[in-house]
Order: C-alpha cells, then sequence, then structure tokens
C-alpha cells in the first residue's frame, strides 16, 4: 500500500502548491496567447494563483494581513482589468485588432 | 461548512436541467424546415448574422459598475464593524474616514454624471 | 479521507482544468466563460480557508462583475475565435515555455523543501474557530491599520472611473488611421 | 481652545483663504473673493488677540509661548523644529500684520471691484499674510527665511499683478531680483550664525551671546550680522538695494500700503530686533547700520521731494522711514525702532490707501501734477490723509510724533549715537514734512488742476472705514509709548511700550542727560518740521511758481535728484552690463566649447551602447514579460541554490 | 453539510426539497399571474381547464414538453443549450440560502440500533454565515445566463436584449448592494438567522440614552430602514427583469429579448430562474424587513411552549413550531410575491433611458444618503 497521505491529508502545502500551478498557467498565457484581452485574463490568472497564497497562509498562520491583502489585490486587480480593457477596446475601435504584436505599431 | 451543500445542489441543479432539456428533446416531434431555422428577423430574411452596431454604453456601464461596486463592498466590512467601532469610542474617527471615502466616491458618481458618461439617448 | 480533503481535489481539479482552458482554447468567449469558473472555483477554495467574506467578495467582483465585463466586451466586438491562439516564433516560444516550467518547477521546489516549517508553523497556528468572526476581523483592520492603503484605493478608484470613460470615449489618437 | 489650535488657526485661516480663492482664481465677483480672504485675515486677528491675551496672563519674565508643530529637519547636528513662538515683539507684529492687513483686504474690496483676476488678487494678498506670519512667528531663523521668500515672492506677484503691462512686470522682476540678491546674504548670515552657535533658533542664538562686545571686523558675529543686514538692507529697502521699491508702486495701491509700506518691508527691521542681543554685541555692524539707516533717511526724503507721482512720493517716504527705524536699531534703540514702525504701519498705510482712494477718484491718474483742490470732493480721504500728514511730520500728539522723537533722542543720547546721526535724522524729518506738505498741497489743497473730462468722486463706505480707522490709530497710537519727560508733565503716565518690551529687548543703559535737554531736542525738531512744512505750503499754495524758480536755479542738483542720484543707471553700467558681458563670453568659451562637446562624446558613446542593446526593446510586450520571468527564475534559483 | 450519515441525508433531501419548492411555485404563480391580470384587467383568465383553470398548470407543462426542439442555424451551440441550465443555478443557490423558519432542535434518538443526534436542523437550504454576500454573489451571476443565450442564439435582437437586461442587471445591483450597506449597518452582520433574530419582539431602540419601546409595533426593519426598503425593493424588480423593468424583452422593440429563439421547456427553465430571482427577493425583503419567520407580537418561546402541550416530545414540539413559523413565513412570502405580480399589471413600461437614469442618477444617490443618515444617526444614538 503506497503512502497516500498526501491525497488525505490536505495541509497548506496543498494550497500552495495549486496556487503556482494556477499562477504559471496565467503566466503561459501571458506569454504565449495572442489576443491581447484574452492577456488581460491571464493576469487575472496571475492575480488569483497569487490570492490563493495570501488566504492559505492567512488562515494557516491566523493572521488577517493576508486577507486584507486579497481585497486589496481584488480591487487593484478589478481596476486594472477596467483600465486595461479601456484601452483595448480604444484599440480595437480604432484598428480592428486585437493581436498583442500589433500593438507594437503604436510605439512612437 | 455548507460548501458541500452548495455544490451537492448546485451538481443536483445542472443535472435537473440537462435531464429536462433531453426530456424535451426527446418528446417532441421533429419536422425538418431550414427556414424554420434562420435567425429570427420579424419575417423578413435574415441579413448579416449578428455584425451589429452596438453603443459602446453598454461597455461603458459595465466599467462603472465595477468600480462602484468594488466602493460598495468597501462599505460592507465597515457596516458590520461599526457598531463595535461605536463601542470602543472609535465612532466618529471612523465615520469621518468612511466619509472621506464616500467623498471620493460621490465625486466620481457626480463627475460621471456630469459628463454625461451615464446619458443613455 | 475527510469531506474537506475531498472538496479539495473537486475544486482544485475544476479550477486548474477551467485555468487550462483558458489558456489553451481558441475561441476568447469560452476563455472569459472559463475564467469565470476558475473564480467560482476559487471562491469556493477561500471558503474551504474559512474566508468567507472573500469569498463572496471574489464572486461579486470577479464573477460577477470583471469577467461580465470581459464577456461583454468579447460580445460587443465580435471577436470571433481565432485560428491560432498563440503568437508566432519557435525560438521564443520555446525560451517561454523554458521559463515558466523551470519558474513552476522552482516554485513547487521551493515549497516542498520547506514543507518540515511550513507545515509545523500550520499546525501550531490553525486555529477551526477563526471562521465566525473574520469578517469584522477585517473590518477592523482595514478602519485601523490600513485605513490609510483604504483611502488611497478609493482614491483609485474614482480615478479609474474617470480614466476608464475618458479612454473609451476617446475618439482617437495623434495618428492617422493606418 | 488651546494655544496649539489658536496658533494653527491664525497661520492656516489666511492659507485656506488663499487655497479656496486660488481654487476658484476664475471667478470674478470681488464681493465673495474678498469677504472669504477678509473673513479669514480677520479670524487670524481675532487669534493673535487671544494669543496675547494669554501672553499677557503671563508672568512678566516668562512671556513667551511657543508652539511645536513637528520635526521639520533633522540633519546631524541642524535640528529644526516647525515652531512658532509669540513673545512681545512678535506680538506686536501679528497685530499689525493681520489688523492693519484685514482693514486693507477690505479696502481692497472696493478697490479691486472691477478687476477681472479679483479671486487671484484676494489669493496672492491672503498668501502673503500667511507668509508673513511664518516669518514673524517662526522661532528659528529657517522658518523665518521660509516666510521671508515666500513674502519676496507674494510681493513679486503682486507687483507684476497687472502682468500684461510689460512695465509692470519688469518692475516685479526687479523686485524679485533685488530681493534675491539680499536673500543671498541672509542664508550667508545664517550659515554663520550656524556655525558660531549650532543652532538657528531665536532663543537659543540669544542666549548664547557672548557677554562682551567683539570689535573685530572679521570676528564671526559682526561678519554674521552684517550678512543679516545686507539680506535686511533688501528686504527692508535700504541703501544700497532700496531700488526695488518705488518701482514696486506698480502693482495695486492696497498691496503697496500692505506690503510695501506696513508689513513686509518691516521684515529687516524686525529681523534685527529680534537678534537684538546679537547685534549688541557687534558694535561694528550697528555703526553700519546706524550710518545706512539715516543716510537712506537723507537721500530717499531728498528725492522724495521732487517726484510727481504720489505713490512714488509715498514710495521714497516709506524707504526713508524705515531708514528711521534702522537708524533706530544702529543706536540700540530696538524698542523705538519696533514702536516707529508700528506707528509708521498705522499711518503709513493709511495715507497708501488715502492715495488709492484718490487714484481711484481720479480715474487711475497718480500724478500729482493733475490733481489739486481735491479737498472739497473727497472730504473724508482728505480728513483721514490730513491725519496721517500730521502723524508723519511729526506733530504732537500724533503717533508719529513720540515715535520719531524718540529715535532722535536716543541717536544723540545713547551710547552707540552721535551728534551727527541726530542731525542727519532731523534734517530727514524736515525734508519729511517738507515733501508731505508738498504732497498735500499738491492733492487736496490749492486750486484744482483737474482735467476736465474727469469727475472726482468720494470713495465707497467700504473703502473710506479702513481708513476712518487707521486715522484713529495715527492719532492715539503713540500714546501708549509716552516719553518719560512728558509723562512726567502729564501726570505720571507710564510708557506701557518699553515696559511691554522690557523682557526681551536690551535696553542700552543711558548716560544720565537732563530734562531740559531732551525738551529742548524735542522741540527742535518740531521746529524744524513746522517750518519746512510752512516753506512747504508758501511754496505750492502761495507762490505756486517759487519752486520751478528754485529748481532752474539750482539746475544740476535739481536734476541729479530728479533722476534719483542715477542710481539705478549706475547699477546698470557698473554691475549688469559687465556682468552679462562676462556672462557671455563664460558661456561662450566654458559652456559651448567645452561642457558640451565633452557631453557630446558621452553622449555618443552611450547612443552606440544603446544601438547594440536596442534590439531587446521591440515593442513586444510578451517579451517583455519574458525577460521578467527568466529574472524571476534565475533569482529563485540564486536564492535556492544558496 | 453535517456530522454523520443522518444529518447528511436529511441536509440532502431539505436541499432538494428547497429547490422543488421553488421549481414548483412557478407554475402556481404562473396561474396566478394571468388570473391576477384578468382580474385586475376585468376579463375571466384561464378557467375552462380544471376548477379555476388550475388544472391549466398541468397542460402548460405537457404542452412546454411537447414543444418542438429545434436549435437556429447560426448559434453557437453549447452556449445555446447551457444558458437555460445556467439561468436556474444563481436563482437556487441564492434561494437555499434563505431562512424560512425557526431552527429545529431534535433531541438524541435510537435509530439502526445506533445513537444519533442531538441536531439541529436550520430550515433552509444551508446557514451561512455570511448570507447577504453570499447571496449578492451568487445572483450576480446570473448575467451569465443572459449573455450566453444573447450570444448562443445567433440572433442579433437576442444579443441586444442580452446586453441590455446585464447592464441593467448591473445598474440595479449597485443600488441594491448600497441599499444593503444601511440594512448592515442596523443590524451589524451578514448573517440572515440573526437579522430575523433581531427583529424579534416589539419595536425598542436606544436613542441618546433613553429606551424608546412601542406598544404594539413589531420591532420589524421597515421601521429602521422605509427608504432602504423602497430602493432595495425596486432594485429588485430590475434585478429579476420584470415590469416595470423588463426592458430586455420589451416585445415591439426585441420580440422578446435574449430567449427569442427558446422554446419549450428551455423557455421553461428561464421562466423558473425568472420567477426564483422573484422568490429570492420576496424572501429577502420578508427577511430584511418584515421579521422574517417571526410572528408579530408573538415570541418563538410561546409558540414553542403551546407546541411542547400539543406534541409530545422536545423534538416533535420543535418541528411543530417550526412549520407554524413556516406557514408565517409563506404568508409574507406570498404577499410580496402577489405585488410583484400585481405591479407588473399596474405599471407601465420605462424607457430604457429613464431606467438607466433611474437606476444611477435616483436610486443610487438616495441610497447612499441613506447609507450615511443611518451612520450618523447610529453614532448619534448609540454615543
Amino acid at each position: 500500500m503506497p503512502n497516500l497521505d498526501f491525497l488525505t491529508e490536505v495541509g497548506l502545502t496543498h494550497y500552495l502548491i495549486l496556487s503556482a500551478v494556477i499562477f504559471c498557467i496565467g503566466m503561459a498565457g501571458v506569454l504565449l496567447r495572442r489576443n491581447a484581452i484574452v492577456i488581460l485574463m491571464s493576469i487575472e490568472l496571475m492575480l488569483n494563483g497569487v490570492n490563493i497564497t495570501f488566504v492559505a497562509f492567512s488562515s494557516y498562520l491566523g493572521k488577517m494581513e493576508g486577507q486584507i491583502m486579497v481585497f486589496f489585490v481584488l480591487t487593484i486587480a478589478a481596476a486594472e482589468a477596467a483600465v486595461g480593457l479601456a484601452l483595448a477596446v480604444a484599440i480595437f475601435k480604432r484598428f480592428k485588432e486585437v493581436n498583442i504584436r500589433f500593438f507594437e505599431n503604436l510605439k512612437g | 461548512m455548507p460548501l458541500g451543500g452548495i455544490l451537492f445542489i448546485a451538481v443536483f441543479v445542472i443535472l435537473f436541467g440537462c435531464l429536462m432539456l433531453f426530456l424535451a428533446s426527446k418528446a417532441g416531434k421533429r419536422v425538418y424546415d431550414p427556414v424554420k431555422f434562420e435567425a429570427y428577423e420579424c419575417g423578413i430574411p435574415a441579413q448579416e448574422k449578428k455584425d451589429t452596431k452596438i453603443s459602446v454604453k453598454f461597455y461603458l456601464t459595465a466599467i462603472l459598475f465595477i468600480i462602484f461596486d468594488i466602493e460598495i463592498i468597501f462599505m460592507y466590512p465597515w457596516a458590520t464593524t461599526f457598531r463595535d467601532f461605536i463601542q470602543s469610542g472609535q465612532g466618529l474617527f471612523v465615520l469621518t474616514s468612511m466619509f472621506i471615502f464616500l467623498l471620493v466616491f460621490i465625486y466620481g458618481l457626480f463627475w460621471e454624471v456630469k459628463s454625461k458618461a451615464l446619458e443613455w439617448d | 479521507m475527510s469531506t474537506d480533503a475531498i472538496l479539495f481535489w473537486i475544486l482544485a481539479f475544476m479550477t486548474v482544468s477551467s485555468a487550462l482552458t483558458v489558456v489553451l482554447i481558441t475561441n476568447p468567449i469560452y476563455c472569459a466563460l472559463s475564467l469565470a469558473l476558475t473564480m467560482v472555483g476559487v471562491s469556493a477554495l477561500f471558503v474551504t480557508l474559512n474566508a468567507y467574506f472573500l469569498a463572496g467578495v471574489q464572486m461579486i467582483v470577479y464573477a460577477g462583475a470583471v469577467l461580465v465585463l470581459f464577456v461583454m466586451v468579447l460580445m460587443l466586438f465580435d471577436l470571433k475565435h481565432e485560428l491560432q491562439a498563440f503568437t508566432r516564433g519557435k525560438m521564443t516560444g520555446a525560451l517561454k515555455l523554458a521559463s515558466i516550467g523551470l519558474l513552476a518547477g522552482l516554485i513547487a521546489g521551493a515549497i516542498l523543501m520547506s514543507n518540515g516549517i511550513l507545515l509545523t508553523k500550520s499546525e501550531a497556528f490553525t486555529s477551526p474557530d477563526m471562521a465566525s468572526d473574520t469578517t469584522k476581523q477585517l473590518g477592523h483592520l482595514i478602519f485601523s491599520q490600513y485605513l490609510f492603503g483604504f483611502e488611497a484605493l478609493g482614491v483609485l478608484l474614482m480615478v479609474v472611473a474617470v480614466g476608464a470613460v475618458a479612454l473609451s470615449r476617446s475618439k482617437g489618437g495623434t495618428h492617422a488611421k493606418s | 481652545m488651546t494655544q496649539t489650535a489658536l496658533m494653527a488657526t491664525l497661520i492656516l485661516a489666511p492659507f485656506v483663504g488663499f487655497l479656496i480663492n486660488g481654487f476658484r482664481y476664475r471667478k470674478h465677483s470681488a464681493n465673495v473673493a474678498g469677504g472669504i480672504a477678509t473673513t479669514m485675515a480677520a479670524i487670524s486677528f481675532i487669534c493673535s488677540v487671544l494669543l496675547i491675551l494669554d501672553l499677557m496672563a503671563l508672568p512678566t519674565e516668562s512671556r513667551r509661548i511657543v508652539v511645536s508643530f513637528f520635526d521639520w529637519i533633522r540633519v546631524a547636528d541642524l535640528k529644526v523644529n516647525m515652531s512658532f513662538v509669540v513673545d512681545p515683539i512678535s506680538s506686536i507684529m501679528i497685530l499689525v500684520i493681520t489688523g492693519v492687513g484685514s482693514l486693507i483686504h477690505l479696502f481692497s474690496i472696493g478697490y479691486m471691484h472691477h478687476d477681472k483676476g479679483v479671486a487671484k488678487y484676494f489669493a496672492y494678498l491672503n498668501l502673503f499674510l500667511f507668509n508673513m506670519l511664518l516669518l514673524v512667528l517662526g522661532d528659528n531663523l529657517l522658518v523665518m527665511f521660509v516666510g521671508w521668500e515666500g513674502v519676496g515672492l507674494c510681493s513679486y506677484l503682486l507687483i507684476g499683478f497687472w502682468f500684461t503691462d510689460q512695465e509692470k512686470a519688469a518692475a516685479g522682476m526687479k523686485a524679485f531680483i533685488t530681493n534675491r540678491i539680499g536673500d543671498a546674504a541672509f542664508i550667508l548670515g545664517m550659515f554663520i550664525l550656524f556655525l558660531t552657535f549650532g543652532t538657528l533658533n531665536f532663543h537659543e542664538i540669544n542666549s548664547l551671546v557672548p557677554s562682551s562686545p567683539e570689535f573685530s571686523w572679521l570676528a564671526p558675529i559682526t561678519l554674521g550680522t552684517l550678512f543679516l543686514f545686507i539680506g535686511a538692507t533688501g528686504k527692508s529697502a535700504q541703501i544700497p538695494l532700496y531700488v526695488w521699491l518705488p518701482d514696486a508702486m506698480a502693482g495695486p495701491t492696497p498691496v503697496s500700503a500692505l506690503i510695501h509700506a506696513a508689513t513686509m518691508v518691516t521684515a529687516g527691521v524686525y529681523m534685527i530686533v529680534r537678534l537684538n542681543p546679537l547685534f549688541l554685541m557687534a558694535p561694528n555692524t550697528l555703526a553700519v547700520v546706524a550710518i545706512i539707516g539715516a543716510a537712506t533717511a537723507v537721500l530717499a526724503a531728498t528725492i522724495g521731494m521732487t517726484q510727481w507721482d504720489i505713490k512714488k512720493i509715498l514710495a521714497y517716504s516709506t524707504v526713508s522711514q524705515l531708514g528711521y527705524m534702522f537708524l533706530a536699531c544702529g543706536v540700540g534703540a530696538f524698542g523705538a525702532a519696533m514702536f516707529h514702525l508700528m506707528t509708521h504701519a498705522f499711518f503709513k498705510a493709511l495715507m497708501f490707501l488715502g492715495s488709492g482712494s484718490v487714484i481711484h477718484a481720479m480715474h487711475e491718474e497718480q500724478d500729482v501734477r493733475k490733481m489739486g483742490g481735491l479737498k472739497k470732493y473727497l472730504p473724508i480721504t482728505h480728513l483721514t490723509f490730513f491725519f496721517g500728514w500730521l502723524a508723519i511730520i511729526g506733530v504732537p500728539p500724533f503717533a508719529g510724533f513720540f515715535s520719531k522723537d524718540e529715535i532722535l533722542w536716543m541717536s544723540f543720547q545713547s551710547p552707540h549715537g552721535h551728534v551727527g546721526l541726530w542731525t542727519m535724522g532731523a534734517l530727514g524729518a524736515a525734508l519729511t514734512a517738507f515733501y508731505m506738505t508738498r504732497l498735500m498741497c499738491l492733492t487736496f489743497w490749492g486750486k484744482s488742476r483737474v482735467p476736465k473730462t474727469v469727475h472726482p468722486h468720494e470713495s465707497p463706505l467700504l473703502m473710506t472705514i479702513p481708513l476712518m480707522v487707521l486715522a484713529l490709530l495715527s492719532i492715539v497710537g503713540g500714546w501708549i509709548g509716552i516719553p518719560h519727560v512728558i509723562g512726567e508733565v502729564l501726570g505720571h503716565i507710564p510708557n506701557i511700550w518699553e515696559h511691554w518690551l522690557e523682557p526681551v529687548i536690551v535696553v542700552p543703559t543711558m548716560p544720565h542727560a537732563e530734562a531740559s535737554l531732551e525738551w529742548g531736542l524735542m522741540g527742535a525738531s518740531v521746529l524744524l518740521a513746522v517750518i519746512s512744512a510752512a516753506v512747504a505750503y508758501h511754496f505750492y499754495v502761495q507762490a505756486p511758481e517759487k519752486p520751478k524758480a528754485l529748481a532752474d536755479k539750482i539746475k544740476p542738483i535739481y536734476e541729479l535728484i530728479l533722476n534719483k542720484y542715477f542710481v539705478d543707471e549706475a547699477y546698470f553700467g557698473l554691475i549688469i552690463n559687465p556682468l552679462v558681458r562676462a556672462s557671455r563670453n563664460i558661456w561662450y568659451y566654458v559652456d559651448v566649447n567645452f561642457i558640451d562637446k565633452t557631453t557630446y562624446v558621452i553622449s555618443d558613446l552611450v547612443r552606440g551602447g544603446g544601438g547594440l542593446v536596442r534590439g531587446l526593446q521591440n515593442g513586444n510586450i510578451q517579451q517583455y514579460a519574458m525577460y521578467i520571468s527568466l529574472g524571476v527564475v534565475l533569482t529563485l534559483s540564486i536564492l535556492l541554490m544558496r | 453539510m453535517g456530522q454523520d450519515t443522518f444529518q447528511i441525508t436529511v441536509n440532502c433531501i431539505k436541499l432538494v426539497l428547497v429547490f422543488l419548492m421553488m421549481v414548483q411555485a412557478v407554475p402556481i404563480l404562473v396561474w396566478l399571474e394571468r388570473r391576477g391580470s384578468a382580474f385586475i384587467q376585468n376579463r375571466l383568465g384561464p378557467n375552462r381547464v380544471g376548477p379555476l383553470g388550475l388544472m391549466q398548470l398541468l397542460a402548460d407543462a405537457v404542452k412546454f414538453l411537447t414543444k418542438e426542439e429545434f436549435f437556429p442555424a447560426g448559434g453557437v451551440k453549447f452556449l445555446y443549450y447551457a444558458a437555460p441550465v445556467a439561468a436556474l443555478v444563481p436563482a437556487t443557490l441564492a434561494f437555499a440560502a434563505i431562512p424560512m423558519s425557526a431552527p429545529v432542535h431534535i433531541d438524541p434518538f435510537e435509530m439502526f440500533g445506533k445513537n444519533w443526534g442531538p441536531y439541529t436542523f436550520f430550515w433552509q437550504g444551508f446557514e451561512i454565515n455570511v448570507g447577504i454576500v453570499y447571496i449578492l454573489g451568487v445572483s450576480s451571476l446570473g448575467a451569465y445566463s443572459i449573455l450566453m443565450a444573447g450570444w448562443g442564439s445567433g440572433n442579433k435582437y437576442s444579443l441586444l436584449g442580452a446586453l441590455r437586461a446585464s447592464a441593467q442587471i448591473i445598474s440595479y445591483e449597485l443600488a441594491l448592494g448600497l441599499s444593503i450597506v444601511g440594512i448592515i449597518l442596523l443590524y451589524g452582520t451578514f448573517n440572515l438567522g440573526e437579522m430575523i433574530a433581531a427583529q424579534q419582539g416589539l419595536l425598542h431602540f436606544q436613542f441618546l440614552g433613553h429606551t424608546v419601546e412601542s406598544t404594539w409595533l413589531p420591532n420589524w426593519g421597515i421601521f429602521y430602514q422605509p427608504l432602504a426598503a423602497v430602493i432595495f425593493f425596486a432594485a429588485t424588480f430590475a434585478e429579476s427583469n420584470r415590469l416595470p423593468f423588463d426592458l430586455a424583452e420589451g416585445e415591439a422593440e426585441l420580440v422578446a429579448g435574449f430567449h427569442v429563439e427558446y422554446g419549450g421547456f428551455k423557455m421553461l427553465l428561464f421562466f423558473i430562474g425568472e420567477y426564483g430571482h422573484m422568490m429570492v427577493a420576496a424572501g429577502l425583503m420578508t427577511t430584511f424587513f418584515f421579521g422574517g419567520w417571526s410572528i408579530p407580537g408573538v415570541s418563538y418561546e410561546s409558540v414553542y411552549q403551546w407546541a411542547q402541550g400539543a406534541a409530545a416530545t422536545n423534538s416533535g414540539a420543535s418541528l411543530l413550531a417550526g412549520l407554524i413559523h413556516f406557514l408565517v413565513w409563506t404568508v409574507k412570502f406570498a404577499i410580496f410575491l402577489w405585488i410583484f405580480i400585481q405591479v407588473r399589471w399596474t405599471l407601465p413600461r420605462f424607457r430604457y433611458d429613464q431606467l438607466m437614469d433611474l437606476g444611477w442618477k435616483t436610486m443610487l444617490p438616495w441610497a447612499l444618503g441613506n447609507t450615511i443618515i443611518t451612520a450618523i444617526v447610529l453614532l448619534i444614538a448609540h454615543s
């Protein structure tokens, strides 16, 4: 009988690993996707990965600071999404294009 | 922890919905007619599919909603703890700090109204 | 196997698989819907960690507001699914994948290496009944220690509201339409 | 209310007014803007009265309220608190500043009624009050310097208030630059004092002053005080830096009354009085102060005799009166200097406001040759101006008499005094009487030379009320400092003034003198003044052709005086033009040929290097993100390997 | 979910029952709506099938079931089918969190040779600590099903209707959320059960050290927060897309909004979702402002004591008392449902700009003012 403790005993490590996995998935999205709006979504994924870490630590260490941080991160993430989408929309309205590589042309 | 219950009922409802859909698809008779499957267009033949120009207002409303929603959510912890703060003598301080926050909120709302971002015509 | 563990694994599976969908699927609308599912999953994970209020906020803000915005934008602009989900470039693509893989490996390694320390600490501090009034504690902390952050966020939100409106109404920049 | 709150309100009320009016600078309503500003000034006035009542309740020796708000600077030995002090000296100043300031604010509502930038005007005026209070209340040199610079800025802004007029804008710049020269000296003086005493706090400096005077010119205290005095000559318009003040009359008249007569220009005198124990230990500096003060008093008075612009005459008069104050400081009569400062603030503000009323009535006409006989058109203005005139020429029992007499007596009798100084002072008094009478005659009396198109009218009540209040003060303001000899005669009236200032001002030990001597000198100066006033009346009312004949007779001297001794021209020829030429040369040889070329080489190198790595910055966000992630990987692996 | 098999089973059954209750209420409401509207408009309404037309419900169900299944040509299959199912979930989840009666205490007993209990069962799907936040969060998911339906149908009327509906829902969610702040301030908790507990007894409160007491008014939230009640109720009308806020389906402009392309059972599922929202709103109104399951003038204790006389055991008494309170709750709940129906047939529809103006420029500021005033009054009253 193999040791299946890691399956039955869920602890802080599990949450941390889960959050790392979500963070890296989001990271991959940011690095690899073409669509600017999907990239924004991937950023939200990354932020959520981090949020899980915060809440996990907060609850395992018995400190509320982690949750406050998450509260603030949530707010800022929403603000970021609003502005990011507003930018994307402004560009899309003009150029009918959301490819992230197209955004390079906006420099200068 | 009610999470189990929530998951249970959610799954149950989804299964129930799917079952209903499945039953309905089996029960109804089917007569094939290409016109029937066209998008409903008040009787005239459907033109370009759904490339409709839609006002950016909807999207603007959604953005403003997010922002004001968060501001409102910030009031929730305040609202639950306000009585405690009053009891510990910090009521006025907390109320003032909330008022500063609200002032910013009201200014934002006022600006949106003034800049006609909320005008639908 | 406790119900907690079962719940965790269900939620972890749900969250990770929907997160993967976000990154891998070509149709952006499905991406957004799938991301909404991820957010719901994360919110449920918060509940397993006794952060009830945050779970609710996560639902309201992310699932109920941010993702609705995403879906609306995608529908507004009729972004059909693309033939190509990822950006071109074999070299950079490989490099990017490698960096992500390395990052994941390193983080996981770091977590596992510190396993012993964290577990002992966590068991010492975990209290099952701290769930009862986390919200009140949250409120108390925000209005004492983190008051400035709170007010600053208020200003930030106002600025964002103004900025987003200004951005979405601008008739275009300095460049001619190309 | 606690003293901290009072102090904060006192200082911040004008600042709040500045913010309010500053943010509504586009508004045109004089009543609203002026109402706000005047209210703020009045709040300050009330606070200062309350504070002074607090101060009076304290025992004489410890009359000192210090309010410290926060640590401002804390670097090595330099510790500067943002703290403010109310003691007998600054109490007088805040009363004058806020009291006269409030009156002038009130007057301005009427005067600036039709101006477009009225909100801006009142914002500046409030800002000025705020800075002046900083200057006066600051309990160390650095806080004072903040206010010092602040009032300079406000003065600049207000002189150039109608900046669309090239000349007025230039006048503002002139004032600013001239003041900068003084300010630089002030900073140097501050450095020297800090090096000597290790502190900038007035109280500490005054208590650390050595007990015996130093006689070397290069000793630290002498040098420091000299530099501070140069700073004072800049702000208080003394030789050689007085040239900006007459030009400063380009600003609105109430500004001239507030800034360039009553308050800001007295900052130099105030600073010296604040540091009086220090100055007393530097007899060389005192001598310089006295001589420059006396010289300025006479010189400015002579120029004043020949001017035709009503405000310029008053401006030179101000310079001259400031000279008196410095003369008093120089002979160690600091109390007399403060006394004259206060009475001067009353009557000079009154005269400026009166001239403002006249100018207002004459539709912006400032040339006295086009006035005359205005008595019947402007009865209230005339009456109040008349009292101001009596005060300035030193007719007993008006305010000016007591203060001026005190100065003259001290310059004669004090151990630092000299007969020569007294002579110059008395001459100055006579000249003052002459040109002020001339002003009265040309403006209010005699035949009317008003052009047909102008119909003078009395100013509204809003403007005359301040005039009346100031006139009253000009009459009774001197009665708190009645000299002993007169007090004895009138029945043991104490000299409240000296008593009040006693704890903070060192009174020089006077050699014993007969009362008859004091009576004689007093009589002589009054007689001189009355005679020269009579001469002036004769010249400009009874025989208006005489002055011209006299001027023709001594044409070279007259021309010299009329052109203000060619001081401006001399400054241009001797300092400014050579400086410009030298700067141009330095610019060409050093900057263009050396520094620029060196930088070009460096920039070429940097550009070349940048060209090598610019490929990395290609605008591809995802690539940037990849760099970040690679960096994180690197950092993490280093951390984990450790 | 529970400590042992018995509790888990009971809880699951309870949840299913709550869901079924919600589903079963829909045909009744439809009948009520049709009869009611006929009554209001002075006509007869469905009266042929069964007594009073009651059998019409069954006939409708059969008809719905046997409608022809079809899928519009331009649609997106997955979204098209997922939308009606998704419409059910938020309403159910929210409804399950509403307390319908006093908790039932079961004393230990023996069954299958084992000792069980003691238990406390809440008369609701599940008891949640942060009830309001949970309900708000869950019901904010309602926008998805609408958007999915709008997009999945491949029809521009659908899409337009969906966008309108979701914009409207989120606009009114602000006023809704803000009016709730006043309620939370009043009770100092998110927990719905505690709110109801706070509304027991007669109207009494502390003001500046004096105790104000009424002799007959119940201690209901409506007396403390009348403005919040009005705003909340109006906002829930908009949230559930009902007249006078049913712009999303405005027949004249959009034919039927986001569910133009839906028919048969899929349509019925949308109906259930909509009525579910309505029921959540009615339940919340009852909970926040009208004392929930409490009986005005009669305390739980006296009911329980009476039940002890009627039933043999304590558990039975608790159950009986719960049932009585449940009936009381149902009456209150039904009154609000009837108000929903009556308003629908009384008021005309808003224009879209009026709707948005009402949400953003009228209700939001009023709710804000209500919050501020509540906070100030609280501060004054308690310090």
